[in-house]
This record gives structure tokens, C-alpha cells and sequence, in this order.
């Protein structure tokens, strides 16, 4: 164990730690919302996230901007965000709804038992990361199977140094970023039409659909701020880490589902809330134990705080807590 | 669409109707001969004639034994998910414990080097795992379905990564070599040991009667008090505890009993790979066992043991098809592809598995008795 | 309607399966008997044994690429005797790894084995080919202990960890003259094998941490390499975690130099990092540079697969695959004869420049290991020094 | 096996019958509702008592208290004198209370007989390693859980003992519901609104259905909406509202009480 070197580190540490946690945040929003209108666990969501990466990769270099391009001018900077933002948001929300048609709407007409709907979850997540994997080298964004390198967008710098602590102007960006998104999310579904239409129907399904509410479109509306959430932190994504690969959802995509239970399943603030304890505990037992039991901890402390508290830090807020 | 399902279901339900209507004997015999013909399977010369069924690729009695120990962890994770109904995604977790115990205690690489003979690291390996389900299952087994997935899946997750670490006592992805094969002294015609490198077979027959026996077991218990609480938990907690049934402890049980199936199947693996590393236990396993356990239909033995059958079998026979097809593109590469889609496909089609769990307890007793109340009742 | 299109496609998949199987039987029935030629052994078949699928595809698909090569070239300028490649998918997994074996073994036309790719595999496979006395030569299964085992079919293309780790750290002691070094590995067995070679001849590092492959986050070890003020970072790993590492450092502000081995060796690794931070790391690998040696293996490997850069090893697959098939040019057609033959062996490589003569424990001779250090100039991996022995 | 010694610490009250169940100055609060104020009342042995009130009166909650689901925040529930709050609710199950549910709460998947057979087995001590090697007390007791669970069936009228829960008739669902808590042998047996959307001739059945339960010396405890089942079976009722006991007594007397009659019966009976 190695304290000193904590205590070194310790403002380093937690400002990445954060930038981590603000797009596990993101992502678990989208396991949040899923779950807490559906109950069920979306396994597919972590590869709505990997088609963001993809796709917003592959438009900058449609656009001729690569990981050896050096992006000057603000104009040109917002230009590729925009386009890259729009390319994911897109992408993910197509493959977000496409999930939701393909593998849950038929077993829901159904009235298939949940585990099935994890099934299909499970066969849809294999189906998206193979078909990138298999497919990559001939939608041109690198060879098959190998990792996608891609342009620095945003070159981090310094913008805020004081002693040892110094904040890099992409941490700025994905924590702020990270932390609006949810607000507005906050906001649109307690404050909104549609929003109510997703409480009640969190809340309880049936009277929902008895006063008018429309589940389907509930459920798809679900799947597409989902999908939307998943595109914006992909473009955070390939800003702060510039680097994709057709398995690159799935640890991202388990530690957001922690994120989501951390935070309290089915609650938008837990999922933020969980998602940045979770980048910063990491960061802290990396720092103090070393890197090797990173991702152990992560799991120590996801299992001890349920321990403690079975529904999470904020408790289930979208749907009512099941007895 | 939906006509067609309910066709395929009355289909289902017929034919079910059709194999209860049949004589005892008939029934025997059937099952018989299907687990004769289970212990033909592996040889070449039986194989050979399946054409398109066997393996093309891949060494058919080599498969047969990994489908084996694949199947046996589908029906201790059946009794899981499938009949206590706990949602449990980490279960390969047990198995790398039971496959760890046995190459601690027997191999002299490991860092323990105690050096017991496989026979008897088996029953350890088994105790081993049956405590860690139950310590893992103690504090956490009164959390709700949900939490209870990621709990075990983050204590799968947990293993693995301990696993991965080369100054851990698992030894990282150097991994344990030199795990001796089961029961050395029992030779083959040839005075070679039965168990060796290359011919999978005797492996196969083990891990097959083995399996066969823990059905039997599993069958008891379901079929007792103990498998009616099992299914009342998973159909109604706060009813069956109303009820009198000491929900936490059969839950317990349920995990005790599965994580003990996953050591003994994790025992097999590791007596016969004779080297194990990290790399065997990853999180995909897990995951692919469940879908095994659905894919079958879960609460049900038999159902699981198709699930997995076909979870196991499928990607490996796929390997060889585009050669069987004399297709110039390599199928092998598109098999898990191809496996993501039957998942699909499947679910769709059969929701509720490929054997849907049937309360069968309409038994011989039930169905005398059925007539019998329409008299008393008039 | 949708369920009579289903029902229809499966009945003509069902009946392309059922005819497809029995072509096939007939198929191999007239096969079996199209014999040898009057010289060269014909009809054969290489195996490559690696992962093609999974996780750890991303290597294994360009060895496979570097032997198929191989074989591509050779079946061209021998029309009519040609040799087959045989994939085994281990998908990297040691618990895949018998059923493919036994099979590579049953099939009595598998003359040779390019593999197994990994360390892993290897312990679980090797005795099954053993038990076949079925060669093979491994490109990249660096693990020194393999060559400990007593399998006479073993042999290894390569240098193993304890010839590049040394290597690798007195290139870092004497050539860098690096005060302060940061060893990280990837907890692997191959990168950690090395970063502990690396860390004996060094002497005790500025400090040093372990991440985990398919790891994407490297923030903590970031600070940590930064904040300790280390000038060289030695990474014992491949190329993504490499690449991706060494990019986050220089975003944070790192200027010191990364140090990797043969497993960072890859167009893949400049592809991930991207050229500016790339620029300047040392690559050590037990090869000799192509300027050297290589001849037309990068462009004709270019050429055959879409414009690809060979990746880690695609070099050394295709040089020891080369060696089956002057052996099967030889008229070697049984296993026992290709072992022979390989044992033999003493001969140059055409990609990689090392030579080919393998000790009786199937280690390549070690005074065929040379160890280059390369450098990273403007997006090219570029030759800088031998690194002498010790 | 709940024989226990008559309770001598009855209250002075009582008449000189044997209190089963007493409620003894209950309170309880969820947050800041307070969902029973002080309720007190005792069920003696033998006897069918109605528990009735308006819609929100704390029928369910008090019942819910009776059988272990809640902890009274005040007072306390003593059955046969024991304590029941704070026991794991299984144990309550085997002290001899046993209920039905409002909404009915079967076991979907299982067949009838088996929904049956797991309250036949409250009683049973048949072990994990019984089960699996099927030892003689395996045998014995699945058995006799059997022949009981039939019986028990024939009892309430179901015919079809190999169905499963979910495909029986509504009517069927709640006689099922009592066959399965009768089959954990209570001494006391609480039903919540067992009659909730049946017809007259159900009504009548169910009526005659307590009667013959109670005749085998079972006592019932009934939360009901019908007054007429309630007034025609009951021995007894005590009335709640707004979570305070109004009234307790005969039928004849809760029916005439001002009280009640101002809260209950002015109330529109529910359309259930």
C-alpha cells in the first residue's frame, strides 16, 4: 500500500477520477431508464454506446481528420464536435431504438418472462460488437477487429493549476457536459409531459395505460433518450480517450451498470451520483494499491454499500421501490 | 404470428402429452436408449456416421467432453435461476473456484505444492465452492433479484481479476500447469492411463455419468419439499414465506447446491485440461451459461441440458460448416455472430425456452386421484 | 407471412445443410485418394493455431494473415502440388485449445503447426501435438519454461522473454542512460514476463504499477508516472494498452520516452497512440530490420490484405511457415520427417532476417537472437541499434 | 404443537373465554401517518370475528400487523401470549396463524396440489439430504403432505388437483388460497376479503365454507366488505376507522351503533 503516493497524487487522482465517472454516468443513465420503466437490465445498452464511438470516429474521418491530424481554431474544434455529436447521437439512438424493436417489442407482445428479455439483450449485444468487429476494415474505420485510433480533437491542456492540482480543459468539459445533460434530463422528466408519461408508466404500467398513457411510446421514448445519453458520452468518450474498438462497450458498459446500482437502479441523480463515486474510488485504490486492483475495488465497494444499503445510495426514485 | 405460436406450443404440449400417455416401459426404454446412445457418441466410429451432425473442425470427443461440463454447469446453474428463480450472473465464478482448488492442491507448481491426487482434491474443491456460495450468498441473498445479479456477477468478476494477477496464488495468466489427470492408476487396454492427453472419451463418460447422477439428485429435489419451496420463492417470496417456508435458508441452499455443481464441474475441467490460467474465466462464460439455462427453458433439468448442449455445440459445429458446405467464406469467424442471432431468433419464438418448465407433478398419484374428486364433489 | 418466409428459410438452410454434408462426404472420399507427387509432398495441410475470434483476435489474425501468405505464394509457384492452410480458431483460450489440438492431430494431412500463438494455449495443446509427434513452431508463445517441458515438437521462432527483457533493459541503462524509470505492465504472462527481466538488469525503478489488458482508462497510472517525475517508461504489454497509455501521458503533459517490446512492435500501436505521441518510443524486437532482411514480405503482405500493415509476428509466421514449406518442397510427407527437417533447419529468414536453426529443446539457437531496438520517426518504426549482448 | 398454556394474562375484561390473539393497544405509523391508533381488541378461540371499516381504515394494515408483515410502533400483538412482532414470518406461519390475500397471491406455476402441499410442508422436517437421497422420512411425510393436500382440496371444492394456479377459475384461485393456508395446520386463520368479486351463489358457498372451517376448530379472523357475509358468519365484529377501533360487538349491536353506521354504512358499499 502505498499512501504517500495517494496523498501525492490524491488531486490528480480525483479530477480523472471524476472524467471517468461522468461517462460512466452518461451511460448508466441509460441502464437507469431502462430499467426503472421496464425492469430489465439492457445488456445491449453497452454497445449503443460502442456505435456511438464508431460512428462519431468514423465521421471525422470522412471528414479527413485522422489520429495523426493536429485540429487548430476553435471553428474547425466546434465543427468536429458538432459533427461527431450528431454522428453518435444519431447512431446510438438508431441502434438503441433498433434494439428495442428487434429483440424486446416482439417478446413483449408476447408476455415473455424477464429472463428471456435478458437473453435477447445478451444475443443483441453479441450480434452488434461481432458485426463491428467483423465489419470494421470494410466501413473503413480500421482493420478487423483492431483498435481505431482517432484525432485528437480537443488537445488537453491546463487551464486550471493550483499547487499540484492541475485540471485539463477535457475534464472541464466532460464533467460539465455530463453534469448538464442530467439536469435537462432531470428536468424533462419531472418537469414535462412526456416525463410524467415515463413516471406513471415506471410507476405503475397498467393504471398508466388506463389513463391514456401510451406504454410503447413510453418505452420508446425510454430507449431513445437512452440512446441519446449513450451518443453524447461516446462523443465525450473519443474526446477524452480518442481511442475506439468493437469491445470497447462492454467494460464501460459493466461499469456503468455498477454505476446505475450504486446510485440506486431506476433514480436519474443515483446514476450520476454512482457513476462519479465510482470513477473516483476506482482512481483512489489504483493509487493506493496499485492498478492491478483497480477494478477489484470497484466491485469490493459496489458489494459492501449493497450490503448496507440494498437499494442503492439514493434509493429507486423513477419507479416506486418493489416490496 | 401469434396463431403460429400457439401452434408451436399445442405442437409442444402434445407431443408432451403424447410421451406421458406412453407405458412406463416405453418411457424407460426410450431413455435408455438415449443415454446408450449418449455413451456411443464419442467414438469415431459411431460419430462417423452422423455426418452432418458431428464436429468438422474441432475434435469430436473432445467437444463432447467440454459440452459435457458445460451442460453439468447449466443444470447446477438451473437450480439457481431456474428454480429458486435467483438471478445469478457471475456462476462461472464457482467453477474457477473449484478449478483453482483442485490445481492448488494437486499441482506441484502451485504455490502450495501439497501435491493430492485429483480423486481426492474433488470433494475439496466441491466443499470449497459450496463456502463460497454460502459465505458469497449469506449477505447478499436478501437483496432483491436485480442487485443479487450484480453481486454475483461483480464476485465473478472479483475472482477473475484476483485470478489475473500474477502475484496472487492463482498465478495470473502463467496460470497452474502440470494439475495431474483423474485416477492415474487405472489403465486402458493399450497399459497406458485411462485418463490421458489426447483421447477425451474416458472424460467424457466421467463427466456423462456424473452428470447423470447429479440430474438424479437435482430430480429428487425438486420433486421433495424442498424443490416446492424453490419455485414458491421464485413465484411469490412474500407469499411462500407467509406460507412457512424458510425463504433465506432454501435460497441458501439453492446456492450452496449450485455453486457445488459449478466446483465439481470446475474440478473436471481442470483434471483434464492439466493447466489452467485466468484466461479461462472470463465473464462471457458466465453469461453464456445463463443463456444456456433460458435458451432451455428455465426450471427445467432437461431444458437445461439442451440449452447448453446446443450453447456448447452450436459455435463449434459452426466452425466446420462452411467447409461441410464447400462455402469459400470462413463461417468460423461469423459463429458467435451467428450464435447472438439464434439467441435472438429463439427467444422470439419460444419465450419461455425450448422446454418450457412444466409443473409435471400431475404424477401418476395426481392423475389417479383427478377423477376421483368429480364423483366426491357430486 | 413473416413466419412462412422464416419457415421457408429454414427449410432451404435445413436442405442446404443435409446436401452441403453429403457433398462434402463425397467430397472427401475422392480426395483421399489424389496421391503424392514425384517429388515435393502435395495435398498437405499447415495448421495455424491462434486466435482468430474473440478478444485476443486482433493478434492472431495478422500471424495467420503471414502464413497464409506463405502458403498463397507458394501454392502459386507450385500449381500442381499445392499445400492447405488449416485454421484452428483457440479464440486465445487455453479451455478451447484440446478440442482443436486432438482434432490438428487425428487429421493425419496436418503435416505441420504454425502455433500456438500464445503461452497459455501452448501448455494445454503442445501435449496433445506431442502425443502426435505433430511439429509445430510458435511465433510468438514467448513463456521460457515451454521450451523445459521435454515436447521434441516444440520449437520457437523467437527469441523468449529472458533474450529481449535484458535486452530491453540494457538498451534503457546503457543507450537511454535513463535515471529514473517507470516499469508498467499488463499483467499478461508475456508482458509481465518482460517488465521483470527489464527490472532485473535495471535495478529498482522510480516506481511501477500493473494494468489490465483491454484496460482503456489509464488516469490513475498516468499521475502516478507523472508525478514521479520518471524520463522512461518501460511497458511490458501489446499494443493497444501501449498506445493508449502512451497517448494519455503525453496529453498529460509526460515527456519521457516508452520503452516496449516486440508485442508493441505493430502499425497498430502508431494507429492507437497516433503519430505525434508515438514519435520517439523505442521497440525492441528480437528480429532484424527490414531494410536488412525483409525483401518484398511488407509490400507483398500489403498487397494480399488490403493495404494492412503486417502487425506483431505477421513477419515471423510467415518466415517459419516458409520453413514447412521448403520442407514439403523436400518431399517431406510425414510428421516424423517434418520434424526432422526442422530440426535441421539453418537458414535465414526472408521477413524477419533471423536465422533458423533451433536447439535440440526447440529454443531458436541464441546466437541467432538479435535483438534490434527500434524507433518510432514521423509514423514509421525505423531501425536505431542492435542492442548487444550482454 | 401450539398448544400452548391457556393465557392467564387476559385482560380482566375478557369474558371468560380463551383469548387466542390479542391485540393489545396497537399503534403504528408510516413516517407521519399514523396507519392504527391504539388499536385494542382480543380474538377468543372458536370464534369467527369480522374486522370491517371503510375503504383506508386500516383493515389491511392491522391485519397485515396480526400476521407479522409490520411491527407495531406502539402496543403489541400477542399470540396464544408470545410476542409476534419480531419474528421471522415463516415462524409466525408455524406458531399456527396462517392467511389468504387480498389480491390473490398463488403460486402461478405450480399445480394446485402443489400450491397446497408447500403449507403442508410448514410442518415437515424433511432436510436438503432427505430429499436428495429420498430417505424414509422423505417418504412419509410426502405422503401423508399428499394425501393432505388432496383432502384439503376436496375440502374447498377444487376438482382439478394437477392444474396449474394460474389456469383455475377465479373462484377456484381464492378456495385455493384458503386450502393452502389451511394446510399449515393453523389454529387461526385470517382471511382478507376472501369474497372480493364473487357472486351471490359464491357468496353463499364461501359462507357455508368458514362455518365448516370454524366447525373444525379453527378460528377466523375475516376482513370483509360484504356486510351481509360478514353480518350472516361472523360471531363477533370489531369495526376501524381512520385507523381507531369504533365499535366492537355483536353483529346485531355493531349494525345498530350510531357510529358505525354514520361511517360505515353511509358510506356507498364498495362495487366490488
Amino acid at each position: 500500500m502505498d499512501f504517500d503516493g495517494l496523498l501525492r497524487d490524491f488531486p490528480d487522482l480525483t479530477t480523472t477520477g471524476l472524467a471517468q465517472g461522468a461517462i460512466y454516468a452518461l451511460v448508466a443513465l441509460g441502464y437507469t431508464l431502462v430499467y426503472g420503466v421496464l425492469r430489465l437490465i439492457n445488456f445491449a445498452h453497452s454497445e449503443v454506446f460502442m456505435i456511438g464511438t464508431v460512428a462519431a470516429l468514423g465521421t471525422w474521418q470522412a471528414l479527413g481528420y485522422n489520429q495523426n491530424s493536429s485540429v487548430g481554431g476553435i471553428g474547425l474544434i466546434l465543427l468536429l464536435l458538432l459533427a461527431g455529436l450528431a454522428a453518435a447521437v444519431v447512431a446510438s439512438t438508431l441502434t438503441a431504438v433498433a434494439v428495442e424493436r428487434v429483440a424486446y417489442r416482439p417478446l413483449r407482445r408476447r408476455n415473455a418472462p424477464p429472463l428471456a428479455f435478458l437473453i435477447t439483450a445478451i444475443g443483441a449485444s453479441f450480434v452488434l460488437f461481432e458485426a463491428v468487429g467483423l465489419f470494421s476494415d470494410n466501413l473503413h474505420i480500421g482493420g478487423e477487429r483492431a483498435p481505431f485510433g482517432m484525432v485528437t480533437v480537443i488537445k488537453p491542456e491546463n487551464v486550471i493549476s493550483v499547487g499540484g492540482w492541475d485540471i485539463t480543459n477535457t475534464q472541464i468539459l466532460v464533467i460539465l457536459s455530463a453534469i448538464g445533460m442530467l439536469i435537462a434530463l432531470d428536468t424533462f422528466v419531472n418537469r414535462s409531459r412526456l416525463g410524467r408519461g415515463i413516471r406513471a408508466v415506471a410507476q405503475d404500467p397498467d393504471t398508466a395505460a388506463l389513463m391514456g398513457v401510451n406504454k410503447d411510446r413510453v418505452i420508446l421514448l425510454v430507449f431513445v433518450i437512452g440512446g441519446i445519453m449513450a451518443g453524447a458520452a461516446a462523443l465525450l468518450w473519443n474526446v477524452a480517450y480518442t481511442f475506439s474498438r468493437f469491445d470497447v462497450g462492454f467494460l464501460i458498459g459493466l461499469k456503468a451498470f455498477s454505476a446505475a446500482v450504486l446510485g440506486g437502479i431506476g433514480n436519474l441523480r443515483g446514476a450520476l451520483l454512482g457513476g462519479l463515486l465510482l470513477g473516483v474510488v476506482e482512481n483512489y485504490a489504483a493509487g493506493l494499491f496499485g492498478g492491478d486492483w483497480k477494478d477489484f475495488t470497484g466491485f469490493v465497494v459496489l458489494i459492501v454499500l449493497l450490503m448496507f444499503r440494498p437499494t442503492g445510495l439514493l434509493g429507486e426514485s423513477l419507479g416506486r421501490a418493489r416490496a | 404470428m401469434n396463431a403460429h405460436i400457439e401452434k408451436v406450443r399445442s405442437r409442444g404440449a402434445s407431443m408432451r402429452a403424447r410421451w406421458d400417455s406412453m407405458p412406463r416401459q416405453v418411457r424407460w426404454v426410450a431413455l435408455l436408449a438415449l443415454i446408450v446412445f449418449l455413451y456411443l457418441l464419442p467414438n469415431r466410429w459411431f460419430y462417423i456416421n452422423l455426418w452432418y451432425f458431428r464436429t468438422m473442425e474441432s475434435d469430436m470427443a473432445t467437444v463432447l467432453f467440454e459440452t459435457a461440463f458445460f451442460v453439468l454447469l447449466a443444470v447446477g446453474l438451473n437450480v439457481v435461476v431456474g428454480f429458486a428463480g435467483l438471478l445469478d450472473l457471475g456462476y462461472f465464478g464457482f467453477f474457477a473456484v473449484g478449478a483453482y482448488t483442485v490445481a492448488l492442491l494437486t499441482s506441484p507448481e502451485s504455490r502450495f505444492d501439497i501435491g493430492w491426487p485429483w480423486l481426492a482434491a474433488v470433494p475439496a474443491a466441491v466443499a470449497v465452492t459450496m463456502i463460497s456460495g454460502v459465505i458469497l450468498g449469506g449477505p447478499t441473498l436478501r437483496l432483491r433479484g436485480d442487485y443479487l445479479a450484480i453481486v454475483t456477477l461483480g464476485f465473478a468478476e472479483m475472482i477473475r481479476l484476483y485470478a489475473s494477477r500474477n502475484e496472487g496464488i492463482a498465478n495470473g495468466q502463467r496460470g497452474i500447469p502440470q494439475i495431474p489427470h483423474p485416477v492415474p492408476d487405472v489403465k486402458g487396454s493399450d497399459g497406458q492411463s485411462l485418463f490421458g492427453v489426447v483421447d477425451a472419451r474416458p472424460y467424457y463418460w466421467l463427466t456423462l455419468t456424473i452428470i447423470i447422477f447429479v440430474i438424479l439428485g437435482v430430480r429428487n429435489l425438486t420433486r421433495s419439499r424442498v424443490g416446492r419451496a424453490w419455485v414458491a420463492i421464485r413465484e411469490d417470496e412474500d407469499a411462500a414465506q407467509i406460507m412457512g417456508v424458510p425463504t433465506f435458508k432454501y435460497k441458501l441452499w439453492a446456492f450452496a447446491i449450485g455453486a457445488a455443481v459449478g466446483g465439481l464441474s470446475g474440478a473436471l475441467f481442470a483434471g483434464k485440461q492439466s493447466f489452467i490460467n485466468s484466461d479461462s474465466f472470463q465473464l462471457t462464460n458466465s453469461i453464456l451459461v445463463l443463456a444456456a439455462v433460458i435458451l432451455g427453458g428455465a426450471g427445467n433439468i432437461y431444458g437445461a441440458v439442451i440449452g447448453a448442449f446446443i450453447t456448447w455445440y452450436l459455435p463449434e459445429w459452426v466452425r466446420g460448416i462452411g467447409g461441410a458446405l464447400g462455402l469459400e467464406i470462413n463461417v468460423a469467424e461469423y459463429r458467435i455472430l451467428i450464435f447472438g442471432a439464434v439467441l435472438i431468433v429463439m427467444m422470439i419464438f419460444r419465450p419461455q425456452g425450448i422446454l418450457p418448465n412444466r409443473r409435471r407433478a400431475a404424477e401418476f398419484a395426481d392423475r389417479r386421484q383427478e377423477a376421483a374428486p368429480t364423483e366426491a364433489s357430486t | 407471412m413473416r413466419q412462412k418466409l422464416a419457415r421457408a428459410f429454414g427449410g432451404i438452410v435445413v436442405a442446404a445443410l443435409v446436401f452441403g454434408g453429403a457433398a462434402c462426404q463425397a467430397g472427401e472420399d475422392s480426395d483421399s485418394d489424389s496421391g503424392s507427387g514425384a517429388n515435393a509432398a502435395c495435398g498437405l495441410k499447415i495448421g495455424f493455431f491462434g486466435a482468430l475470434t474473440g478478444d485476443a483476435a486482433g493478434l492472431g489474425i495478422h500471424m495467420r494473415n503471414g502464413t497464409k501468405l506463405a502458403i498463397d505464394q507458394y501454392n502459386k509457384d507450385n500449381a500442381d502440388c499445392t499445400a492447405e492452410i488449416v485454421e484452428y480458431d483457440s479464440q486465445g483460450d487455453p479451455a478451447k485449445a484440446p478440442a482443436l489440438a486432438t482434432q490438428a492431430v487425428g487429421d493425419q494431412k496436418v503435416i505441420a503447426i504454425i502455433g500456438p500463438a500464445f503461452s497459455g494455449e501452448s501448455e494445454v495443446a503442445d501435449p496433445i501435438f506431442q502425443s502426435g509427434t505433430l511439429p509445430t513452431i510458435t511465433p510468438s508463445a514467448t513463456r521460457p519454461s515451454l521450451s523445459t517441458k521435454g515436447w521434441s515438437v516444440f520449437h520457437r521462432g523467437v527469441g523468449n522473454d529472458e533474450s529481449q527483457g535484458p535486452a530491453a533493459g540494457r538498451y534503457i541503462k546503457n543507450v537511454l542512460k535513463a535515471e529514473k524509470v517507470y516499469v508498467v505492465d499488463d499483467q499478461s504472462a508475456y508482458g509481465a514476463g518482460l517488465a521483470d527481466e527489464v527490472k532485473k538488469v535495471i535495478g529498482a525503478p522510480a516506481g511501477e504499477d500493473k494494468v489490465a489488458v483491454k484496460q482503456t482508462n489509464f488516469s490513475a497510472v498516468v499521475t502516478k508516472i507523472k508525478n514521479s517525475g520518471a524520463t522512461a517508461l518501460f511497458f511490458g504489454g501489446y499494443y493497444t494498452e501501449a498506445g493508449l497509455l502512451l497517448k494519455q501521458l503525453k496529453g498529460a503533459g509526460w515527456t519521457g520516452t516508452m520503452i516496449a517490446g516486440d508485442g508493441v512492435n505493430d502499425a497498430n500501436f502508431i494507429t492507437v497512440a497516433g503519430q505525434q505521441a508515438a514519435e520517439g518510443t523505442i521497440l525492441t524486437c528480437p528480429c532484424a530490420p527490414a531494410t536488412e532482411a525483409k525483401g518484398t514480405f511488407v509490400t507483398d503482405y500489403k498487397a494480399a490484405f488490403d493495404n494492412a500493415e503486417p502487425g506483431t509476428y505477421a513477419d515471423v509466421s510467415y518466415d517459419i511457415t516458409k520453413i514447412v514449406l521448403e520442407g514439403l518442397k523436400d518431399g517431406k510427407s510425414t510428421r516424423a520427417d517434418m520434424l526432422a527437417w526442422i530440426k535441421a533447419y539453418n537458414k535465414a529468414g526472408q521477413a524477419t532476417g533471423v536465422t533458423y536453426k533451433f536447439e535440440s529443446n526447440g529454443e531458436l539457437d541464441p546466437t541467432q537472437v538479435l535483438v534490434w531496438a527500434f524507433k518510432v520517426e514521423a509514423g514509421k518504426v525505423v531501425p536505431d541499434v542492435e542492442i548487444p549482448k550482454a | 404443537m401450539t398448544d400452548t398454556v391457556p393465557d392467564t394474562t387476559a385482560p380482566a375484561k375478557a369474558p371468560p373465554r380463551e383469548a387466542l390473539l390479542e391485540v393489545d393497544h396497537v399503534t403504528l405509523r408510516f413516517g407521519g401517518v399514523v396507519a392504527l391508533n391504539d388499536v385494542d381488541f382480543t380474538l377468543y378461540k372458536g370464534e369467527i370475528l369480522g374486522l370491517i371499516g371503510p375503504n383506508g381504515a386500516g383493515k389491511t394494515t392491522c391485519f397485515n400487523a396480526m400476521t407479522g408483515v409490520y411491527t407495531p410502533t406502539q402496543g403489541e400483538i400477542r399470540f396464544n401470549g408470545q410476542r409476534i412482532s419480531g419474528r421471522a414470518r415463516h415462524k409466525i406461519t408455524q406458531m399456527g396463524i396462517a392467511r389468504t390475500f387480498q389480491n390473490i397471491r398463488l403460486f402461478p406455476e405450480m399445480t394446485a396440489l402443489e400450491n397446497v402441499m408447500v403449507g403442508a410442508d410448514a410442518h415437515h422436517k424433511t432436510s436438503v439430504v432427505s430429499a436428495l437421497f429420498r430417505l424414509p422420512r422423505f417418504w412419509k411425510e410426502e405422503r401423508s403432505g399428499r394425501d393432505r393436500a388432496h383432502d384439503l382440496l376436496r375440502f374447498v371444492g377444487i376438482a382439478r388437483p394437477g392444474e396449474l394456479a394460474r389456469n383455475l377459475s377465479y373462484g377456484e384461485q381464492r378456495r385455493l388460497e384458503i386450502a393452502r393456508a389451511l394446510a399449515t395446520s393453523p389454529t387461526l386463520l385470517c382471511l382478507d376479503e376472501p369474497a372480493a368479486g364473487f357472486n351471490p351463489a359464491e357468496k353463499d358457498s364461501l359462507l357455508q365454507l368458514i362455518r365448516k372451517i370454524r366447525d373444525t376448530g379453527i378460528t377466523v379472523l375475516l376482513i370483509e366488505h360484504d356486510m351481509r357475509l360478514v353480518m350472516g358468519v361472523t360471531d363477533r365484529i370489531v369495526v376501524l376507522e381512520f385507523g381507531k377501533k369504533i365499535a366492537e360487538g355483536l353483529p346485531a349491536e355493531v349494525r345498530d351503533n350510531p357510529a358505525v353506521v354514520a361511517a360505515y354504512l353511509g358510506v356507498p358499499t364498495d362495487a366490488a
